[in-house]
């Protein structure tokens, strides 16, 4: 609850980092080496915090939150939305990467899919999302049931769901759904974006409840990035939007219902 | 597929993290079965009952819930171990219960009359253990080692879950990072099945070793 | 991070639902295993060459690796070749695979054990081969059988939490993604744990009672 | 002049590189009461096996009751013996085993009727009331709802020679019937025999080691060594005035060791 | 007057519900050769295997060399008998097996010396030089580096035979050390263990199923039915005139399944 862990993450010269593996957000080369939008920030305000580098570990979205409270690891960097029952959970920066949420479909969108509700109201159509990922919580706040929402590992296993037509829609955020198709490079599919009714949502770096120190540590130089328009330049290659994460805060995000 | 040969090393690096968890929780897991199994043959009712109770607990839980008790949930008792640490800690507990069975049964296996010949002889309990019924029970319990070995080999696979970056992972990662799926899954689905084939290979050649002695001339 | 009972009463209905397709599982994967098993070790006898050995590779492939893999394969791969399974099938298949070529082994030992003088007796009765099958050999090599094949399928109930990477909604699932939604891991998991490990050592009671009633035929 | 009912034409047969038999000939009459004599390993029990089907020969004939065994006449051609012609042939003879190996999972009676119920089809009456009078005959006919574990040595083995009667066999082949037994257990078996033999006319072969019932046994007795028949005659002229060398020094072996002759 | 070296006292044993020995009594003098024979479960080898504490009595005494074997003095107490008190009581006794119970994995030079290396802390040197003389005496001196399996069931017996001899035992225990081999090795057993009798004043006791070797070998027989002695004396007498019905009966069967008596 001091500066005490900063002052270990020094000394033993990198810090832990969860994350995703989930291209734009985090991009892992044919050489192993992480990048990626989150990761590039990350490393960028840690060395200006003096610690050198950081180690980072992919790991499932549902692994994410119990391996931050387990210690495993000292901060989340993966597209983690700020949502308020996850701002209960951890102690989050302010906004770092933000994003619409989006839909991928069959072309043509057979099913005319704009929102969550839609799917809900289609009794024979189903959606895959990540487990305990936002869009996940969105759909099932939409009402769609349990049982026709269809917990998806990873992108690339909802995408061939999605082809071989085991699901109706995927939904991801946009960057990342335009990522998959991009990869695919299939002119069977078509993207919703942004899917109607859903918020704009913004990730921040997630740490553990207790390092709150930390983590204002890293918001001061969080701002200092932004507001010298380096952190425009790590993350709009990625395609997202600086101003987005600039025009919210944490305090608003955490209090949306 | 350009990338591919650099996202092979990804692979092959996952390899080398599959095989050394495999190593080191197999030494765990051969400690434990020992310990366990003869535990469990013990005149001491309360190492019967502790061995019993090892046992049957892993024995009977699902490793995965294991693995998510060692990752996940000791950090909260204070006690963390690395990815590492715990997935050795997991396959090695896990197996080596079902190692344990194997020991004991192994050591039951030798004849009444072995240990009729121990008494006869005047050896003590541990004498004729050490030196009779032990290293006949070995050779008896070799082969199944060598599948217990093969099955804490696959079940590496799933310490994926704890972002652990073995093959498995690493065929996701190289999966998501490049939308190919058949290439990335067979190519660990062959390299687990050599590393299957070297072990039983090994455990082959190690027991017709240990058996030439019991009809060769010693020398 | 404390136990919370009500937490446990909120989310045991959704766990449950998560039990009845983990039994639905085990259940389907066992009458197929039996099957499967049955089929290669017949086919393993084969006088044809061709028919044995290839059998033979494809069980030792698929015994030597990871359960989790084939269900990726089965589940993602497969359908670029046209093959779209639900996720319930594309599980029951992978465990009646897998564990099919351990059945495998079972019925041969099962056969194996029957003393070469039955056949031969057989002979001397003038019996036909299919006679000596169904009359002889098979009444005989069965009820050994059965504590080793019940075995098998208690660790297969044990991994079907792998079917939670191809989306089954089965018990561990549902406890993820119950764990996913509430950031709460201790219980859900326990209770995962605490169910695996209840069924188990009925199990334990069951097989001690199928050995004892099956295990040894008088002879 | 009657016709032998085995003639056995140089036969051989090698295990691996070991040779067993090494171009064996012999002929037995119909009735005759054979008993095959030797040392360990010198292979009676594979000719006994050899003639009931369980084992194939290398080379040589074997003829059975006129026709051949391991060879069928197709078109003037001599040709292998199918598994049709084999089953054929194995109705003339029966075989009773060391170790019984009666089937364990059938009571006494289904040990006895099985096979003429499945290979005669006969039906389970009929079957039952000759598998009765057998089992009368060998003094088992109190336990024919036992099952063979519940039986001593020396019942499983008058078990066993009533079932292979029950195919009502021309040849039975006995292979050390006694040799599993306890000591005491060893005469009821043999009074069976014994009466077996004064009773039927079937031919019989008999492999033993208890050299006094040989002699009390037999027509005519075989020596075997090292795969060959290295003397014949009268049980009288055997084992009183053998006249090989290696036949005086098995007898007085055997004696040493306590047998009575 | 010498004492006896093993004194049993109205000893009983039970398996379950069922009685094998019912307060039996006996009397071994030292250098004493004594057989056991008897029906089968009568008890013979239960009394052998109480002797080596295989078994344990449910209740009586027994004495071996003037000291408790199943109990010990303490304060003027008896008490049970603990491990200590056995191992010291077990020096005294060696027992060869029908199955011999050779250590399959070691050579028959270590199955004669591990046992005195370990429970007497003998060097290995002496130990093999002790070891050469003894299968020197069971002529198997040429086999010393052979592995059990290597051997024949004869040979099997004479190593064990040398192994228990190893310990230098007060009393010496044989269970049917014959009764496991082919007809033409139990001659050569037999001879060591007649040069074992004629040599030492070792005290033995023998069950057999050789009558004629029990014999010859046996300086009193003991005839046992159903957990007693029901006849005991010289060999002559018990095998020439017995007196008993039980033991007219048993020696008749035994003759007429073909032993020599
Ligand atoms: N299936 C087999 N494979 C290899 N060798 C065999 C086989 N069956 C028998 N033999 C060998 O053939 C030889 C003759 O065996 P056989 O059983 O005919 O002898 P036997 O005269 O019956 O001897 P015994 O009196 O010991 O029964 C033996 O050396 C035996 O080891
Ligand atoms: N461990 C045991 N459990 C139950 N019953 C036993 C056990 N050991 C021996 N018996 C029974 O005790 C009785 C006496 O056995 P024992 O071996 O002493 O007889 P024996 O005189 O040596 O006979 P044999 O001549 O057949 O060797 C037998 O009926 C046997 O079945
Ligand atoms: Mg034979
Ligand atoms: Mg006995």
């Amino acid at each position: 609850a001091d500066d005490s862990k900063l002052e270990q993450l020094k000394a033993q010269g990198f810090a832990r980092v969860a994350i995703a593996n989930e291209p734009p957000y985090t991009a892992v080369a044919a050489d192993g080496k992480v990048s990626g939008a989150a990761p590039d920030v990350a490393r960028e305000i840690f060395k200006r915090l003096g610690v050198g580098d950081i180690v980072a570990s992919i790991s499932e979205y549902g692994a994410m939150i119990p391996g931050l409270q387990a210690g495993r690891f000292d901060v989340v960097t993966a597209g983690l939305f700020m949502k308020p029952e996850r701002c209960a959970a951890v102690a989050y920066s302010e906004p770092v990467l933000c994003d619409a949420e989006a839909m991928l479909v069959k072309k043509g969108n057979p099913k005319g899919f704009k929102s969550y509700e839609d799917v809900a109201k289609d009794t024979s159509a189903t959606i895959g999302a990540p487990g305990g990922g936002t869009e996940e919580k969105l759909a099932l706040n939409a009402g769609v049931p349990r049982e026709r929402v269809i917990v998806v590992p990873d992108g690339q296993s909802g995408l061939k769901m999605l082809q071989d037509g085991r699901i109706d829609a995927y939904s991801l955020p946009v960057l990342s759904i335009n990522d998959l198709v991009k990869k695919a490079n299939d002119p069977n599919l078509e993207v919703i974006a942004p899917v109607q009714g859903a918020p704009v949502y913004c990730d921040g770096a997630a740490f553990k409840k207790g390092d709150e120190a930390l983590r204002d540590a890293y918001d001061v130089e969080l701002a200092k990035l932004k507001k010298s328009g380096e952190f425009a330049k790590i993350i709009e290659p990625y395609g997202f939007s600086a101003a987005a994460a600039m025009s919210t805060t944490r305090d608003k995000l955490c209090a949306a219902k | 597929m350009t990338q591919w040969s650099g996202y092979l090393g990804l692979i092959l690096q996952g390899a080398l993290v599959t095989i050394e968890l495999t190593l080191m929780g197999s030494v765990l897991a051969l400690i434990m079965a020992f310990l366990a199994g003869i535990g469990r043959l013990s005149r001491f009712f309360v190492l019967r009952a502790l061995a019993t109770a090892y046992i049957e607990f892993f024995r009977g839980t699902s490793i995965f819930v294991q693995l998510f008790w060692v990752y996940f949930v000791l950090p909260l008792a204070g006690i963390s171990l690395t990815p590492l640490q715990a997935g050795v800690l997991a396959l090695g507990l896990n197996v080596g219960a079902y190692a344990a069975e194997v020991v004991r049964g192994a050591i039951q296996s030798i004849g009444r009359e072995q240990y009729e010949a121990c008494i006869a002889l005047n050896l003590g309990r541990w004498q004729g253990m050490r030196h009779v019924i032990l290293p006949q029970a070995l050779l008896v319990m070799l082969p199944t080692f060598g599948n217990n070995a093969i099955e804490l080999l696959k079940a590496t696979s799933v310490v994926s879950l704890i972002s652990l970056a073995d093959l498995t992972f690493q065929a996701q990662v190289v999966r998501s990072q490049t939308g190919n799926t058949l290439m990335p899954f067979t190519t660990i689905l062959v390299i687990y099945f050599v590393l299957a084939l070297i072990i039983s290979w090994g455990v082959r050649s190690l027991e017709r070793r240990m058996a030439r002695g019991l009809d060769g001339v010693r020398v | 991070m404390d136990w919370d009972w009500n937490f446990v009463r909120e989310i045991l209905p959704t766990l449950i639902q998560g039990v009845k397709i983990t039994i639905l599982a085990t259940l389907l994967g066992s009458v197929l295993a039996a099957i499967v098993g049955l089929a290669i070790a017949l086919a393993r006898r084969s006088p044809n060459r061709a028919v044995s050995r290839s059998v033979g590779f494809l069980a030792e492939f698929i015994r030597g690796t990871p359960l989790l893999v084939q269900l990726y394969f089965i589940f993602y791969v497969l359908p670029d070749f046209g093959i779209l399974l639900p996720p319930l099938v594309a599980g029951v298949i992978g465990l009646g695979l897998h564990y099919g070529t351990y059945t495998a082994e079972v019925y041969r030992a099962g056969i194996d054990n029957v003393p070469r003088g039955q056949w031969e007796a057989a002979k001397a009765c003038n019996l036909s081969a299919g006679q000596t099958w169904t009359h002889i050999i098979i009444p005989q090599a069965i009820p050994p059988m059965i504590p080793a094949l019940a075995n098998y399928f208690i660790a297969m109930f044990k991994e079907t939490p792998l079917l939670s990477a191809i989306t089954v909604l089965e018990l561990m699932n549902q406890a993820k993604s119950v764990a996913n939604t509430y950031y709460r891991y201790i219980e859900p998991m326990t209770l995962v744990g605490a169910f695996f490990l209840v069924i188990s050592l009925f199990s334990v009671v069951l097989l001690r009672w199928l050995e004892h009633r099956y295990g040894k035929i008088e002879r | 002049m009657l016709a032998p009912i085995i003639k056995v034409d140089a036969i051989s047969k090698s295990f691996g590189a070991f040779k067993v038999l090494d171009g064996l000939s012999m002929q037995v009459m119909p009735g005759e009461k054979l008993a095959l004599i030797g040392p360990s390993g010198s292979g009676k029990t594979t000719i006994l096996r050899i003639l009931m089907t369980l084992e194939k020969i290398d080379g040589g004939h074997i003829q059975i009751d006129g026709e051949q065994l391991y060879h069928m006449e197709r078109n003037g051609q001599l040709l292998a013996a199918d598994e049709r012609h084999l089953a054929k042939m194995r109705q003339k003879i029966g075989m009773v085993f060391q170790l019984f190996n009666l089937f364990p999972h059938k009571c006494v009676m289904d040990n006895v009727t099985l096979a003429p119920m499945l290979t005669k089809g006969m039906a389970r009456g009929a079957a039952e009331k000759r598998a009765m009078e057998l089992l009368d005959m060998v003094g088992m006919a109190d336990k024919a709802k036992a099952m063979p574990a519940q039986l001593s040595g020396g019942q499983k083995q008058r078990v066993a020679i009533a079932r292979a009667l029950a195919l009502s066999p021309k040849i039975m082949l006995f292979d050390e019937v006694t040799s599993a037994l306890d000591p005491e257990l060893v005469e009821e078996v043999l009074n069976v025999m014994r009466k077996l033999a004064a009773e039927t006319d079937m031919t019989m072969l008999l492999v033993t080691h208890e050299m006094g019932f040989a002699h009390d046994f037999a027509d005519r007795v075989l020596f075997f060594d090292r795969g060959r028949i290295v003397e014949e005659g009268k049980p009288d002229e055997i084992f009183r005035h053998p006249k090989q060398e290696r036949t005086q020094g098995f007898l007085k072996k055997i004696i040493a060791a306590g047998h009575r002759v």
